[in-house]
């Protein structure tokens, strides 16, 4: 495969800037291949919405400027949009339930969850953290979002033991049965 | 039949989740074609299987069963041409056909979803959080709609599986059919079939008696008479010979 | 700025599937417009590391196959994936003569399929979407699928042709039927 489709696939798949260092070690290239590489790829790029931005140390993927004003305005009408009732759906469990890993959220929803939490991410409602002890993200709600429903704690929420049994029942079922 | 015992059965026997796989696999297994022919061949396998499903009581027996009744009629136009079926048995089994080729294409598909499947991935790019996120709430965020939408995610939960045990215990087996048939003939060493048909207010049933009797027939247990068509059938027991199971 | 471009763009900044009714409707473009720039956007991809996946109704970016090895070995700590048998047969049905509902799926593989079906959502790889015409629930693959399977589109499937056009009576003897 040429040079430049693999740092540009590279680029793509980590979706954030790269160190050029790491970028040369992990494929072993010359500087010479690198820099030409770099070179073809600026040059393919401008048919295309995206571009390729070059620090002293780092390349990243970016979309065209010309995009810019159409992203600023759907960002905005994005961010005024509905969450919808699977947003809704994701928002309680993860405030009844949380903090809580995506794979019980889609268990006890039947549906994968991966988009609408990304959404509720950039929303602010939100957060994920990193568990070390099961090596899993887990979610809960932001301090902005409590404060917003007007609880310090997630037991002030009504129904909040009964639901919760409910919900510890159907992860039991659901477990002997796989 | 040799009592099977349940690690007997799971080295022996392939498990298999539902009737049209174990019907395909008996087919297959005998490199024959999809066909009434070859679908008659396999019902007493099919049958066997079936049994052997109801004492242990796996899921889905119920499924098993319904197909055995179409089995049972091909089996039973195979055994004696002259039966008439009903339009409606007729389609019955046509669609058993259909749904066998069908089911065999499938099941050839999935094979080959299977290699496919993660082997040559297309990744999507890997999700960056965003470093600074906007609090940007809506209607559905209050202590009431949250309430409702925890309440509605709750109820949506799948309820528990209560396996449809009435259905399973409708049909008899045609080896206990057999055993019945058996005594019975033996007890009174003669027996009209309108009687057996008397006793078994099940239409399924009635055609595992018919089977039973035409196996019991095939295998020298039985002398039948059966003076014209549509006419009674009278069954007597071959006093000529010891009965013997296979 | 070209359709294909900004096509490529929108993908690129919502780095997830989106629905190609939503796309059509923001840059208000005819069918035409539309099918035309996808073909010219599948085109142009080829040179580079991306490519555009497409669904009955959706859209995703997502590499090129022959980058599979290269990030197979960034993530080899993640379990290889296995679907099962059931699994596999219930994707098949869906795949080959999606969208379909459950109690065809049923019908096909003579078994109760409620429980796969919940967790092949759940691993995102189909989902469900109301019809209202028949006013049923229909099964159809997402993006994820076809990206496991290596594929840009279904008819890119071993037999996908062939397939259908025996499976069309089949059909048609279901309907009748319910």
């Amino acid at each position: 495969m040429p040079i430049d489709v693999l740092i540009e696939g590279f680029l793509f798949y980590k979706s954030a800037p790269q160190k050029k260092q790491v970028i040369i070690k992990l494929f072993d290239l010359t500087e010479e291949d690198f820099s030409n590489a770099i070179s073809a790829l600026k040059e393919r790029l401008q048919n295309g919405a995206t571009r390729l931005i070059e620090t002293d140390d780092e390349l990243r993927l970016v979309l065209c400027q010309e995009m810019s004003p159409i992203i600023d305005e759907m960002r905005k009408s994005e961010l005024k949009s509905d969450i919808g009732k699977a947003g809704a759906e994701t928002l309680a469990i993860i405030l009844y339930r949380g903090p809580v890993s995506r794979a019980e959220i889609d268990k006890i929803r039947g549906v994968n969850s991966s988009f609408i939490l990304r959404n509720l991410m950039v929303r602010g409602l939100i957060e994920r953290n990193y568990h070390k002890k099961n090596a899993v993200y887990k979610f809960s709600a932001t301090t902005a979002l409590l404060a917003h429903l007007g609880i310090t704690e997630k037991n002030q929420l009504p129904d909040f033991v009964n639901f919760n049994n409910i919900a510890d029942n159907f992860s039991l079922e659901i477990e002997t049965k796989n | 039949m040799q009592p099977l015992s349940k690690s007997n059965f799971s080295i022996k026997t392939k498990v298999f989740e539902g009737p049209l796989e174990l019907l395909l696999d008996l087919v297959e297994k005998r490199k024959l074609l999809i066909n009434d022919i070859s679908l008659a061949s396999v019902t007493d396998e099919y049958m066997r299987h079936v049994s052997e499903r109801q004492e242990m009581s796996l899921p889905n027996t119920a499924q098993f069963i319904a197909l055995a009744a179409t089995l049972l009629l091909v089996k039973s136009k195979s055994l004696l041409p002259v039966l008439e079926l009903t339009e409606e048995e007729e389609t019955s089994i046509e669609d058993l056909e259909e749904r066998l080729k069908e089911y065999q294409k499938v099941r050839d598909r999935a094979v080959m979803l299977q290699d496919m499947f993660g082997k040559n991935r297309l990744y999507a790019p890997k999700f960056a959080p965003p470093k600074t996120a906007v609090f940007a709430p809506d209607k559905n965020c209050t202590i009431d709609s949250i309430q409702k939408a925890m309440y509605e995610v709750l109820t949506a939960l799948p309820k528990k599986e209560t396996p449809a045990k009435a259905q399973v215990r409708a049909v008899i087996s045609l080896e206990q059919m057999m055993k019945n048939l058996d005594s019975r003939i033996a007890r009174n060493s003669f027996l009209r079939f309108s009687e057996i048909r008397a006793l078994e207010p099940e239409r399924k049933t009635v055609i595992v008696g018919f089977l039973a009797v035409l196996e019991l027939f095939k295998q020298g247990n039985l002398i039948i008479t059966q003076v014209n068509r549509f006419a009674d059938i009278e069954i007597e027991l071959d006093k000529g010979r010891t009965p013997t199971y296979y």
